[in-house]
């Protein structure tokens, strides 16, 4: 017999808010079906009407996660269009940014992901840590979140020289931490039994979906904006790319936490090599043509698209959000898993979470489930789970 | 099992000595960094009344409204509107803007969001057009220094502010002549009124 | 004072409508929740489900397609229900008003109680809020 | 000029390759060309879909399919016009399940159809949304 389960709808992250109808059964998905347009505001659309400095600040409100994202191919776009060399402590500056909200977004993933499984210790634990994070960009950008940092042709602020030290102190805190709970968190069995080899997403459905960003570095596809058409600082300074072949949410969930290192390294060496100087060139205008910008947000390659006709607004303006690819790769990540996972793979891919358990009240049939049911379904296989550990003897903990 | 039990214990215990890390907000206040972009403040004697800030809002935050009747220019800021992205107090090159640390913005009601400068016009004579502000004409005398007194309006507003003419002497219907060139004209009629004399009316 | 209100000013119990945002407001709300801010301090709990809640905190602006969902909300919420607007998207339509696609800001269909304007408020002023909310009743 | 694009110039009849800048290089074809090339970039050469982009132009309805070869990092755009009158062209979702969103929003914003799509249907905008009412075109 099959079931309809209505999950949704708002779905606030960036301008993808989704609505899923998972088609159940018994315990297990069979299939997904995702509506969106719950979030459309028809950004491209206002575009065409604001001057490309407007623009800067309109595409910063698409996504409040990852807003310097936008701002950042933004500018890309229009340097990309109008040939414009930003000076060299700009892209460090810019870079800097970047990599600092990498890392708040990352730590918030991790820490929604362990709410989900009921491990709110782990929430708490990380949302603990990503505030410093916060207070670093309220100190050197004049807000929590979106900070207007981004101008074409440079930054608009600099960093001053006692903010480095601020921030050089906050990320020696922060690598230790990080270290620790990724200890913490691989070596857990209750985590490795509840991600392992679940909502496996292959190479070829990566490919075939176009997925982007650690849900494709997830699934052993290794693409990474920052390496293949380096940009702003990312040629500069010293990381690594990590990949894992194995698909499932224990992949993609060791792709994030082991970002958060290499973006912890990417600051330092950041930080080392800036020098004084200019921030800003100075643009004289907007020439007629097209042009392209990329930036590799925390959940992905951004993708922005600008045509000018010469004029101070563009004719047309075209956003494309990571998740936007990723999302609809849930449909084949999710068939054959159980009920109490789907929440966990539809997560997997960090559209956003903080409205999977404000889900609107479902009706299916005579049942009534809620999206806090659901989470109650994944708390309790955790539960379970953790019984079973408790009780036997098992390989996982003796491996360790 | 037994290693990363202890590894978080340890954090637990690192929590119970190091104090709480929840701040005491309400009851103590929590000041927000130096750079913090929050409520707007006019500083009404440094404004010029240019309109700077309302071409660069991205959020339409910023009104500019011409009262042809009083004579007034009334530029408004609507805080409930405003995103706090700065561009405002970066193109204000008089620093007549400014953000505060203050955030507290709660309200009932929306009223008292917006607040307001008003600023004296100076208009054509011939048509009624809108020149610019009085502060700004002062302004731009100010900066182009004696070369003020080539242009008519300049001057006027210049000897009126100075003290040397009390007022605009009232004159009679206007000529498009060169002897009506002495007035306090928009750059359009002031073209005109020098056209004439080369072309004809 | 009613002792329905005075029951509620004790422990207000707030849910989240996130209309058309950006998200910001959200993870704000959120992180107001957690360790540094820690709301659960004066009582205050976010529930899963609109008819538990005391207080909605509305955040974006509302669009074509989420206008019928964020209105069946607020018909299921149990009445009293206080209305927070958090964020200049829910106080005002922001910088989307020219869009095909935007019906207005909150207070355009709902009874909004507090305004909490910011883009995005502070943790602090969002508090700051909801105690000028509760002081209100 | 590349490998590839040598390549593509002498597979493909009636295009002109551009290079803006080194790493961004747009190709022009016809309407009939672009499923090919588009086929013959992914399937063979192993190019990933970025997106697309449609524009609404004096010359016709325009579709950019934005590939990325992700080995050199450049980004080639294949660029096709529509006619205003027949807004028609054929899907690349048959052989490329990433397009099945992106042109149902192309289809919903710009009204330009999309032949052979599985799943032609609203996707951003509700369902009481005016008929025939294209946000992206000029004048609307």
């Amino acid at each position: 017999m099959k079931t309809i389960i209505p999950v949704g709808p708002y779905h606030p992250l960036q301008a993808e808010p989704e609505f899923f109808k998972l088609e159940v059964e018994g315990e297990k998905v069979t299939g997904l079906e995702i509506n969106i347009g719950y979030n459309h505001r028809g950004h491209e659309y206002l575009a065409q009407r604001k001057t490309y400095e407007q623009i800067i600040f309109l595409v910063e409100r698409i996504c409040g996660i990852c807003s310097c994202s936008h701002p950042f191919a933004s500018v890309n776009a229009v340097e990309n269009l109008a040939g414009i060399e930003i000076p060299e402590r700009a892209k460090y500056i810019r870079t800097i940014i970047g990599e600092l909200e990498r890392l708040h977004s990352h730590f918030l993933w991790v820490g929604l992901a362990g709410h989900f499984m009921g491990y709110n210790t782990l929430w708490m634990w990380f949302w603990r840590y990503r505030e410093p994070i916060l207070e670093l960009f309220e100190l050197i950008t004049g807000n929590r979140n979106h900070y207007a940092m981004m101008k074409i042709g440079g930054v608009s602020k600099d960093i001053e020289d006692e903010d480095i030290s601020s921030i050089q102190k906050t990320m020696n805190e922060l690598e230790a931490k990080t270290v620790m709970f990724i200890k913490a968190i691989l070596d857990d069995p209750v985590i490795a039994a509840r991600l392992g080899g679940v909502g496996i997403l292959t190479k070829e459905d990566a490919i075939k979906y176009g997925v982007l960003g650690p849900t494709a570095r997830g699934s052993g596809v290794a693409i990474d904006v920052r390496k293949d058409d380096p940009y702003a600082a990312y040629d500069l300074v010293p990381w690594d790319i990590i990949v894992f072949e194995e698909g499932d949410l224990l992949a993609k969930a060791k792709v994030r936490l082991l970002e958060c290192l290499e973006s912890i390294k990417i600051i330092r060496g950041c930080l080392e090599q800036m020098r004084k100087g200019e921030i800003e060139t100075k643009v004289e205008d907007i020439p007629p043509g097209e042009g392209i910008g990329r930036h590799e947000a925390p959940r992905g390659e951004v993708f922005h698209y600008v045509r000018s006709d010469g004029s101070n607004m563009p004719l047309r303006y075209k956003v494309r959000a990571p998740s936007y690819m990723n999302v609809p790769s849930n449909e084949v990540a999710v068939k054959g898993y159980d009920i109490a996972d789907a929440i966990l793979v539809l997560a997997s891919v960090d559209p956003c979470y903080c409205c999977t358990e404000r889900m609107a009240t479902l009706y299916d049939g005579n049942k009534k489930l809620t999206g806090k049911d659901l989470l109650k379904l994944s708390w309790k296989k955790t539960e379970q789970l953790k019984k079973k550990f408790s009780h036997s003897e098992n390989k996982l903990a003796s491996l360790l | 099992m037994k290693k990363p039990k202890l590894r978080e214990l340890g954090e637990a215990i690192r929590a119970l000595i190091g104090g709480p890390y929840t701040t005491k907000f309400p009851f103590a206040p929590s000041p927000a960094a130096k750079r913090f972009r929050g409520i707007m403040v006019f500083h009404e004697e440094k404004c010029i009344g240019c309109g700077a800030c309302v071409e660069v809002c991205p959020a339409n935050a910023r009104e500019l409204i011409d009262d042809l009747e009083k004579k007034t220019r009334k530029l408004t800021h609507i805080q409930e509107r405003c995103i706090y992205c700065g561009q405002c107090e970066t193109y204000c090159k008089w620093e007549a803007l400014e953000h505060t640390q203050e955030y507290d913005l709660a309200q009932l009601t929306k009223e008292g969001y917006t607040n307001y400068i008003e600023k004296e016009l100076v208009t054509c004579e011939l048509c009624g057009e809108v020149i610019t502000t009085k502060d700004q004409l002062l302004w731009i005398a100010k900066k182009v220094g004696e070369l003020a007194y080539s242009n008519p309006t300049l001057t006027l507003i210049l000897t009126q502010e100075l003290g040397i003419t009390e007022k605009i002497p009232e004159r009679g219907e206007f000529v498009p002549y060169r002897s009506g060139h002495l007035r306090l004209l928009c750059p359009k009629c002031r073209r005109s009124v020098y056209l004439n004399e080369i072309w004809g009316y | 004072m009613s002792r329905k209100f005075w029951a509620l000013k004790k422990s207000p119990w707030v849910f989240h409508v996130s209309a058309a945002s950006c998200n910001n407001c959200d993870i704000e709300i959120l992180d107001a929740l957690t360790p540094k801010f820690d709301l659960e301090r004066f009582g205050i709990r976010k529930v899963g489900t609109p008819r538990h809640a005391d207080a909605l905190l509305v955040t974006g602006v509302i669009n074509r397609k989420n206008i019928s969902r964020v209105l069946r909300v607020y018909e299921q919420a149990a009445k009293p229900c206080i209305i927070i607007a958090v964020g200049t998207c829910a106080c005002n339509t922001n910088m989307f008003e020219p869009s095909y696609n935007v019906v207005g800001p909150f207070d355009k269909h709902l009874p909004v109680s507090v305004y909490i304007p910011g883009c995005p408020p502070k943790p602090e002023a969002i508090i700051m809020g909801v105690v000028k909310a509760l002081g209100s009743l | 000029m590349n490998e590839l694009e040598k390549e593509i110039q002498d597979t493909f009849k009636g295009i002109s390759i551009k290079r803006h800048s080194p790493k961004r290089v747009y190709i022009e074809i016809d309407k009939e060309g672009a499923h090919e090339l588009a086929r013959f970039l992914y399937e063979e050469k192993g190019c990933r879909l970025v997106t697309a982009t449609g524009t609404d132009t004096r010359k016709g309805y325009e579709i950019l399919y934005h590939f990325s070869m992700d080995k050199t990092g450049i980004i080639y755009s294949v660029r096709t016009v529509v006619p205003k009158d027949n807004p028609k062209i054929m899907t690349l979702a048959s052989f490329l399940p990433a397009t099945n969103w992106i042109e149902r929003e192309i289809w919903e914003l710009l009204g330009i159809e999309f032949e052979g799509h599985p799943n032609l249907k609203r996707l951003l905008t509700a369902e009481d949304f005016p008929e025939a009412y294209y946000p992206l075109r000029r004048g609307e």
